[in-house]
């Protein structure tokens, strides 16, 4: 092994520990309607029960680390998504949960849906599904704690 | 040398007061999980211990963004008062007979009024709010809730102070040696338990906006390190009121001399801990001004005088057994 | 007084039974043999060939209209098989549809991507899981 | 006060048209997110009678058993928001958990949880097996306890009793005005349900009462839901050991000619379902879906007059609204 300059080593040190919290506690904050909803609410409960990986369901999007936006997205809703994207304070991941929330799902002839979250801002990760399990959900947060190992 | 004695001393209470802040925190959330048939944090450390570590650390990571802008710090004012004063009000409790920091004379009044102050502390930081009418009816009816519980809090501390004609927490201890308060005021004892869990907000069952009218609160706008503070603050609040509820009710460090005094009052402390967990998830949260004011005025103030009047006549009428 | 008494015993009474929680990733529930997960295209385990033909009934069956075959017109062999599963709402119309059983709904919902565009399917994609891996007789 | 809503419209209504008619059903229910069996058995029943074709008995057996199970998931959601609004933990997470043994039952008979697309034209889509029954047995024999123990948090606890006595209580003369249906009505001490009434299925084999409360308040809506999870609970145990061995589908002549509102109704765990369809060459060529969320929320904002603003949010989840439902 070479010897590091003592510098650096303290910035890797503060670096693995940044990415050791971020694996850890993982607040999200949950914007969702239809069956999606549902299953987001099991995923809660005390079968397939969240708090154990160290995810917290937090009520203002400003503690948020991921925003899990899921079900059908309307153009109604968009003035309400901006706002809650923007009043956020650093760059934060986007998971898009159901196929709804992806593409427009089976509704994306309609006049009254926007054909998935994509089109406002930028999405992470899709979880395809019509609604995905709840298994599925919480795969999804597995694979965003990968890009921190 | 005696400054920094006391210099010391204080370090070490600090210690004890983050780490039992640390474990009561834990405590709440795996008794919670269980008592709901889940299994609580899990993965990170031995039963995810460290869990609660790393969200502490995320948010003070976070801190070079409190001093970024000096002006802001105007704002931030409340969350330091209000964590300062509960620090203090943990600084005056003993803990046994030898651990203590400071013994005063009046120490038991002002745990409490420090305890109010720290409460009503959070509500000088109003940083971002937009001063909706939804915002502001939420951040007066925390204010009113605090002023309404303190008053029988306050009333029904008298009980055990009347018995052992003293306000110093040592002497009321002392006076409990042969018989518990609780024995013979227990009218006290629930006022007290009622008006402390009504004063922190259901905290580990609920989220503080919950109790609110709508979904809107100080809280929900205030960024990470703030929103973390205050609620470690709050869960300092938790452990000094229910210290204080087991010197004044359940005679503090006496105990059978099996074991050491420090280890019966934490045993003390989370039996109270355990049942007041126990009562939050049945009763259905108080919401309305109206009602609050009922509760507080009607009930439990009326409780705690007719208690304050049987502990008068007994004091008056059959002082040898004191 | 009396149901708040009750209500404490059936806390008490649920705290000391065992957690029902399932540790997901090392443990999980099983998925009933009927369950529509993601969809896969079969292989016939001898040949490894696989078994769709490109009848198209698949593609009139999808309400959504997300499946795209081509077919060569000389062999009557499948050139390309694509099915779009951001939009899928995992009816199962087409593996009703298929006379041949070469389409079928699978266990496997474990479907998070990053990229939108791998969210198409295409041949590879869809076989994964169906196609048996070989096994070495002979080490050379 | 005005609702506000119109936040999740989709459309469905306007997509159908001009879809086969077999491949409606996978639309139709999404419109209904906590009890979609009931939406699919409306549409099917509808055509049914209109070219009368005759399902068999094992077929509507099995589509009364699912249709009370999604009853009970759905009443039992109802009850989790309302633990939610009340601010009692415990009880929020006991059903959640209770429900998740129904949604597998489901899982197991359907293959999907919430979305179940099986209920065909002229039958069900594929047969149950034995391992099915065997599991809703044994589930069965142990969910009455613990319907008890909801029943012990919700309508025994004095506190909760008298939070929910008296609050949000609705005129009948409103109820009558709005159309409400279902269990919202049922509250008020009006016996309608249309699986009494006008039995569609095999209804009248069975033995159920119809709960009926007095008022009309908070705490009358939550009693006759669960004592309703009861009466499902009663009659599915009832039709496990009448379940007759046979065919599940028959393949009827679909004509393909041009045919005006046809209706049918059917008793959704919220109220009255509705349906009317034309259709013309196969294809739909209009369908309206009468929801009963669409009624129950103005019934709502008639019931909250002269309440305190602090009982809002538990008035609301006391009258069990649909969201998807109302918008469509």
């Amino acid at each position: 092994m070479l010897d590091r300059p003592k510098h650096l080593r303290k910035i890797k040190f503060l670096n693995r520990l940044k990415n050791w919290v971020k694996l850890t506690s993982i607040n999200v904050y949950c914007f969702s309607s239809g069956c999606c909803g549902d299953e987001i609410l099991a995923t809660y409960g005390p079968v397939y029960d969240l708090e154990r990986l160290g995810v917290n369901f937090v009520s203002s999007p400003e503690r948020a680390d991921v925003l899990m936006i899921a079900g059908t997205i309307t153009k109604e809703m968009k003035p309400i998504l901006e706002d809650l994207y923007n009043n956020t304070e650093d760059k934060k991941v986007v998971i898009a949960v159901g196929s709804c929330a992806i593409n427009g799902g089976p509704f994306y002839k309609s006049d009254y849906i926007l054909n998935g979250v994509k089109e406002i801002f930028n999405v992470d990760l899709y979880v395809p599904g019509c609604p995905p399990r709840p298994e599925a959900i919480i795969y999804s947060i597995l694979r965003y704690k990968e890009r921190f190992k | 040398m005696i400054l920094k004695n006391l210099l010391l001393k204080a370090l070490y209470f600090l210690l004890f007061l983050f780490l039992g802040v640390y474990i009561i925190i834990y405590l709440h959330k795996k008794t919670l999980a269980h008592m709901q048939s889940r299994r609580g944090p899990l993965q990170t450390g031995f039963h995810g211990i460290l869990q609660i570590f790393s969200q502490i650390l995320k948010s003070l990571l976070n801190w070079p963004k409190l001093f970024t802008s000096w002006q802001d710090l105007s704002n931030n004012i409340g969350v330091v008062i209000s964590f300062t004063f509960a620090i203090l009000a943990f600084l005056l409790i003993p803990l046994t007979e030898d651990i203590f920091l400071m013994n005063i004379e009046m120490s038991l009044p002002l745990c409490l009024s420090f305890i109010m102050i720290s409460n009503m502390g959070a509500f000088l930081s109003i940083k971002k709010v937009k001063l909706n009418m939804n915002k502001m009816t939420a951040l007066l009816d925390r204010i009113s809730t605090v002023l309404i519980f303190s008053i029988p809090l306050f009333i029904s501390s008298m009980g055990p102070v009347i018995v052992s004609s003293s306000f110093n927490l040592f002497e009321i201890v002392r006076a409990q040696s042969r018989f518990y308060n609780i024995l013979y005021q227990p009218l006290s004892f629930i006022v007290f338990l009622l008006s402390c869990s009504l004063l922190w907000q259901r905290l580990p069952v609920d989220v503080p906006k919950k109790d609110t009218y709508f979904n809107t609160d100080y809280l929900s706008t205030q960024n990470r390190l703030n929103y973390q503070i205050s609620t470690i603050s709050k869960y300092i609040n938790i452990i000094s009121l229910l210290i204080l509820g087991t010197l004044l009710y359940l005679g503090g460090w006496n105990g059978p001399k099996i074991l050491h005094p420090l280890i019966w009052t934490i045993i003390k402390t989370f039996v109270l801990q355990v049942i007041l967990l126990f009562l939050y998830t049945i009763i259905p949260r108080i919401s309305g001004f109206r009602k609050k004011i009922n509760l507080s005025l009607a009930f439990l103030c009326l409780l705690s005088f007719l208690n304050l009047l049987i502990i008068i006549f007994l004091v008056l009428y059959f002082k040898p057994i004191f | 007084m009396k149901g708040i008494l009750r209500s404490l015993i059936t806390v008490t009474r649920n705290t000391f039974k065992r957690p029902v929680t399932v540790l997901y990733p090392h443990d999980r529930i099983m998925v009933p043999y009927n369950s529509r997960g993601s969809i896969q295209l079969m292989v016939d385990p001898d040949t490894r060939k696989i078994l769709c033909d490109g009848c198209g009934q698949c593609e009139k069956s999808c309400p959504l209209k997300l499946i795209s075959i081509e077919v060569d017109i000389n062999n009557k062999k499948l050139k390309s098989f694509y099915i779009d599963i951001s939009r899928c709402m995992f009816c199962g119309f087409c593996e009703e549809a298929c006379t041949k059983k070469a389409l079928k709904m699978s266990f496997n919902y474990e479907l998070t991507e990053k990229d939108f565009s791998a969210l198409k399917y295409d041949i590879k994609k869809l076989t994964k899981h169906a196609r048996p891996k070989l096994r070495k007789f002979w080490k050379t | 006060m005005n609702p506000d809503f119109g936040y999740l419209r989709t459309g469905v209504e306007k997509i159908i048209e001009g879809i086969e008619i077999d491949n409606v059903i996978p639309f139709i229910n999404r419109v209904d997110n906590s009890s979609a069996i009931s939406v699919e058995l409306v549409y099917c029943i509808a055509l049914e009678n209109y070219f009368k074709i005759e399902v068999p008995i094992r077929a509507k057996f099995i589509r009364v058993i699912l249709s009370e199970l999604s009853r009970i998931s759905s009443h039992i959601l109802f009850l989790t928001k309302l633990a939610n609004a009340l601010g009692m933990n415990m009880p929020l997470h006991y059903c959640l958990r209770e429900r998740e043994e129904i949604l597998h039952l489901i899982e197991v008979a359907t293959g999907s949880r919430l979305t179940p697309n099986f209920v065909r034209i002229g039958g069900i889509k594929s047969d149950l097996s034995k391992q099915f029954f065997d599991k809703l047995k044994e589930i069965l024999k142990g969910f009455r306890k613990k319907v008890h123990e909801l029943r012990v948090f919700f309508l025994e606890n004095e506190l909760v009793v008298n939070k929910l006595n008296n609050l949000g209580v609705l005129v009948k003369e409103d109820a009558i005005k709005l159309a409400i249906s279902g269990p919202n009505l049922r509250a008020l001490g009006v016996s309608q349900d249309i699986r009494k009434n006008d039995n569609y299925e095999i209804y009248d084999e069975f033995n159920f009462k119809v709960p009926i409360g007095d008022r009309g308040d908070s705490l009358d809506r939550c009693m006759v839901r669960i004592e309703e999870i009861e009466q499902s609970i009663s009659i599915i145990s009832q039709a496990l050991y009448k379940v007759p061995e046979g065919k599940i589908r028959t393949y009827g002549e679909v004509n393909t000619q041009l045919m005006e509102n046809i209706y049918s109704h059917v008793e959704c765990p919220h109220g009255e379902l509705g349906m009317n369809i034309s259709v013309s060459e196969g294809r739909i060529a209009k369908l309206s879906i009468k929801g009963p969320s669409y009624n129950n929320l103005f019934a709502f904002s008639k019931a909250v007059i002269g309440e305190k603003l602090e009982d809002i949010e538990l008035i609301l989840a006391s009258f069990d609204i649909c969201v998807c439902e109302v918008d469509k």
